[in-house]
């Protein structure tokens, strides 16, 4: 079985493994033993702190192989970007420039440089060990931050986006950040994007381009990677998609991965979730795959469980009670998967 | 002898001789006779104008003749003021600096801004002599014999004036600056682009050319390195420009990104270093030899200009051939300006 | 006799003392004497630099001393190249024309587009002379010393090179062209952001001054009116500069729109007209009287820059006092640079 | 009792007299004879064209006062702007610029020209006679559109815009366009309106300014107008607020009007509409006071009367019947005002 728990100080050395694993192009979680201490921290005091409005929270959130106790992923939510330092992305905008004359009328892709996810609340690094990346864990991991947003909504904003990792090829080559970016920073793709995460991002403001690039005017192979999913992320794309995420024509800045946004209140499993009791199942399950979820904040537990929903509330297996450290009649909240 | 002489409505079946002979991308002068016809009318109109105290949409076109046989082999032009009709375009080359000191990181980014800052502006323009007469100097008399205009009349034109050169493309006429930038704006051939423009119709580049800055450095290298750069056959027009005292400033051509060349009038050698002398009509010594000296009268309808060679200096008055003085339409102890046809003549 | 020369190390009292006397606005030159001893170290270094092929971060700081008493009455300067560590904003005044054929409208109109064009190019800056020596040619001294080390030692510059001049403000400090522009965006004093620039701190106008061009023709006419015009007490100053060849070429100071000029090196009268000859020590004839020459001598390290009165234009050997020679730092027939004072000084 | 009514060639003079009535700062409603009658024609042509989606079409309604069968007001609808030139808005955008060191965060709002709205259905053109703006008269008039726009939905687009006019004084006078319009286009407000009106808008494209407009730059006058209804408006743009219309940060570029929107499925009347039975009423109505249309394309109708609503359809008095051309069992459409 697998179970979604808040990270602990202790997990700091398999987080490292995982971010080791991850590699290039996951910029909010960077294999920096520093900074990935800070985020354990920064996670501990979100869900210690009494929060009125959405601020510089973060939540992490690791998933844990129950048979032997290891962590084998990692996922997290920020609260709200961009309250220090602006977080930036291009919108893609067309330009009209149309001669009725000549009977030319040109619809022009540019690339404009903004910082429009300020101040929005942000799915993170959602990075799973390789011998667990099956369907069941995948969607656990992922849903699991849906439904805490779900049971806390008043730590979040109404609009939610995740970035997902752009084409880079297995040595970090993105023809994108090469047409582009490197120009500007005069450095290579890794650097930049390590320094994103580790470095406050005033750099980005003072690097990057402040006119729009006008898309037809890159190289081709840049062109075609723009918006374009890599493909070891489309996995867990495709799970927030059938979620209702949807692209609304915003892209990374390094590797022009696209941005998925929606709202809250839209989502699947948000708008599908119930809160009720813990029923007891004195047999083996016959029922539907469950996400299943109990206790407060820092006790906060996810797991995937079949379970039977009746009419005073969803029958569970011992088991299942057992990983998420409740009896019967406890409240759970659950959707089905 | 080679006279520089306004031109006149009976030119225009000369002028279109040599518009044929100018072959593509030369736009300021082509083979259409409505069009060479307006040219004409225009030029007339401009140097019949008595008294002009401010430059406006003049037109001052010039043919060089031979008037042993009264064939006219070459053309110059100058422009009063570019940009009242319709908007002249040109792009600048300027600088953005981006700069991390945190990451000790500094970027001078190049920049091409389009603009329209030569509006109101004089050019010199329409330079064309034929492949026969490139020999004696014609060359360079037909290029200067405009600078001894503008010294006489300077009120007819602006204080800076500037001259568009050819930039550069294959022997296809292929510009590599047109395929990186104009080509994803126009949607037509850069020849279609270049021939709307002679013709006068400039509103397609508002509609379609971006407004903002393009950032040079995003450009293919084949496309950085024509900006500012003329065409080989163009370098020795420019060369000449230069020892004028023209000047490359950062403004390029938006389409194939050949340099404007800028001087102020007073700053251009043959407008500073020319002199108004009264003429003689004699027996001049050291004629045919020693060094070429441009001359041209002081009128505005008559204006003509020639080359002289003297071996010795002309002083204050200057001393004419018969034939020297007809081809100049001025009599004795009229004034007539002088200067060294080049910064290096006096050999 | 007045004498110009490197600041040295010794000199940090009087330039404190100078820096005190500049007022309010005279930011290349405050009165704190960290930043002063920093000045000096990096004019030090570099007039001691040996094989300099390219401009690169070298401050070259002048004082003008008053050899009979040892005192040091003013300072000029040349950066060798800006904006290399900070970026170098400015303003350049351009036109967009906006033309409906239709309609018969032509609107050119100015726009101020922000810009880091003069990165890397040379700049003379940090003219100050004190109040009581503002006499005896002294100012135009100092002025173009600078010129003579420009035309001794041309690889240590860019090929133009530019002087920021004071813009227009009242006598509170207020300038209009601030108050409707740069105020709305940087949301302090005007004082406050030229300190700020005045220390090299220029991360603040990438990160708060918009980009995109601004129209000139929105603005109130308070702040139209000073574009490009300097502050009444710098008119001299800017007369200076133009005689010398400096031209207006349309940009201006992002916060109070005062002009830069530009010149080429080569281009610059006192550059262009000097020329080395060797020096005699003697009695020359007509010394206090007639024209009035800047003479340096070739030196780096050792650069003096005087000036000589003579009733005879020197010839290819100049004739010195002793007390001219010592003042230069040369013996007899070392070389020395002569120029005119002004392009006006042969009365 | 009121009447709304399709426009018909013979309603020009009355439209030509209440054209001169509305004035400056309706631009699409100019007091020319030979346009006004071209607008006649095409929402003729409209009305008798096979329409499978929005194209150019326009629609021209006319308010009759059935008592003398005098036209005391018009309003219309264009199927979709900017088919053959675009239309242009102002939107504004807030520009951030910020500098940690200084603890300085600005955001600017700045006027950016665009024509987001082109392809889009839009409302024209509300007039009605002075004598005749009762709350029922404009109310009756405005929703006409919106039971025209829910009966023929493929014919408009899924989104609905309409221009408030902006602030400006009796003599024409607009702060905002003395500002700036005027600056780039040599002529004064009436008479860029008038052209505005009645030529093709390609010379706006040639004269405004391409780059975006600072707000703080302007003169406070101008700043103050931004987005100001006029107060003639009020009454109309109420009207539209109350159904849902809302405003996006977009102005109109001459006068700096408001533009609001909608999304045309969430409108009021147009989620409150019913079509059903016309059922008849021996006596007067004690109802509620209702919007209903009936009649096809050319022949739509719509009345505002009391009535009352029952399970079979919605039972009109006698002379509601004879307005609209039916009888009892006719098919009309209504929702309570």
């Amino acid at each position: 079985m697998y179970l979604v728990r808040p990270v602990d100080f202790a997990d700091l050395p398999a987080l490292e493994r995982l971010a080791q694993q991850a590699g290039i192009g996951i910029t909010n979680f960077p294999a920096n033993r520093e900074r990935l201490n800070d985020k354990i921290a920064s996670s501990r005091r979100s869900l210690q702190t009494d929060v009125v409005q959405p601020g510089d929270e973060s939540y992490l959130f690791v998933l844990v192989d129950t048979s032997n106790e290891q962590i084998v992923g990692c996922c997290g939510i920020d609260a709200m970007v961009g309250a220090d330092a602006p977080f930036y992305s291009y919108r893609i905008d067309e330009v009209v420039h149309a001669s009725p004359q000549l009977q030319i009328h040109n619809r022009i892709p540019a690339l404009y440089l903004c910082h429009d996810y300020s101040g929005t609340s942000r799915l993170i690094a959602l990075v799973v060990d390789k011998a667990h990346q099956n369907p069941l864990a995948m969607s656990l991991l992922s849903k699991a931050r849906l439904l805490f947003i779900a049971r806390y909504p008043e730590r979040f904003t109404k609009r939610l986006f995740a970035e997902l990792r752009g084409e880079s090829d297995k040595h970090g080559y993105s023809s994108f950040w090469d047409a582009l970016g490197k120009h500007f920073f005069s450095m290579d793709f890794q650097k930049a994007d390590y320094l994103s995460a580790v470095s406050n991002k005033h750099f980005i403001a003072d690097l990057m381009p402040r006119y729009p690039i006008y898309v037809p005017t890159l190289p081709e192979a840049a062109q075609d990677v723009i918006g374009v999913i890599h493909e070891d992320s489309s996995q867990s794309a495709d799970i927030l998609l059938e979620e209702g995420f949807e692209f609304r024509g915003y892209v990374d800045i390094f590797d022009a991965g696209p941005t998925i946004e929606a709202r809250t209140e839209s989502l699947h499993t948000i708008t599908q979730q119930k809160t009720g009791k813990a029923l007891s199942l004195t047999e083996k399950s016959k029922g539907a795959m469950h996400l299943i979820s109990a206790g407060h904040l820092e006790h906060f537990r996810v797991t995937a469980a079949p379970a039977e929903p009746q009419v005073a509330g969803l029958a569970v297996e011992k088991e299942t009670q057992e990983q998420l450290a409740i009896s019967a009649g406890h409240r759970i909240q659950w959707v089905e998967l | 002898m080679m006279v520089i002489r306004p031109i006149c409505q009976n030119d225009l079946k000369s002028l279109y001789r040599l518009a044929e002979k100018t072959g593509v991308g030369f736009t300021s002068l082509v083979a259409d006779e409505t069009i060479l016809q307006k040219k004409i009318d225009g030029a007339v109109r401009s140097f019949s104008k008595e008294n002009v105290t401010k430059p406006t949409n003049e037109d001052y076109l010039m043919v060089l003749e031979d008037s042993t046989t009264g064939e006219i082999v070459g053309t110059c032009g100058i422009l009063a003021a570019v940009g009242l009709d319709e908007p002249f375009y040109s792009y600048h080359l300027g600088t953005i600096t981006h700069a991390s000191r945190e990451l000790g990181v500094h970027n001078a980014v190049p920049t091409l801004i389009l603009n329209n800052d030569f509006t109101g502006c004089s050019e010199i323009c329409t330079l064309f002599l034929e492949e026969d007469f490139r020999h004696s100097k014609n060359g360079q008399l037909l290029s200067k014999a405009r600078f001894m205009f503008m010294a006489q009349f300077p009120e007819r034109f602006t204080e800076k004036v500037f001259a568009e050169m050819r930039g550069v493309s294959d022997e296809n006429g292929v510009s590599p600056l047109w395929e990186s930038l104009g080509r994803h704006f126009f949607s037509i051939d850069f020849k279609e682009a270049d021939e709307l423009t002679a013709q006068g119709n400039k509103q397609f580049i508002a509609e379609l050319m971006p407004n903002n800055p393009v950032y040079v450095n995003l450009l293919p290298k084949a496309a950085r390195d024509v900006l500012g750069n003329v065409h080989t056959n163009t370098v020795p027009a420019r060369r000449l420009l230069e020892q004028e005292g023209f000047r490359y400033e950062n403004y390029v051509d938006i389409f194939d990104g050949g340099p404007s060349l800028e001087a102020r009038v007073q700053d251009i050698r043959a407008v500073r270093d020319s002199r108004l002398c009264l003429a003689n009509i004699g027996q001049p010594k050291g004629v045919g030899e020693g060094s070429h000296y441009l001359v041209s009268n002081a009128k505005v309808t008559d204006f003509r200009c020639i080359l002289i060679q003297r071996s010795v200096p002309p002083g204050s008055a200057l001393t004419l051939t018969q034939e020297e003085a007809d081809a100049l339409c001025i009599t004795t102890k009229e004034p007539v300006r002088i200067v060294e046809l080049s910064p290096y003549s006096r050999h």
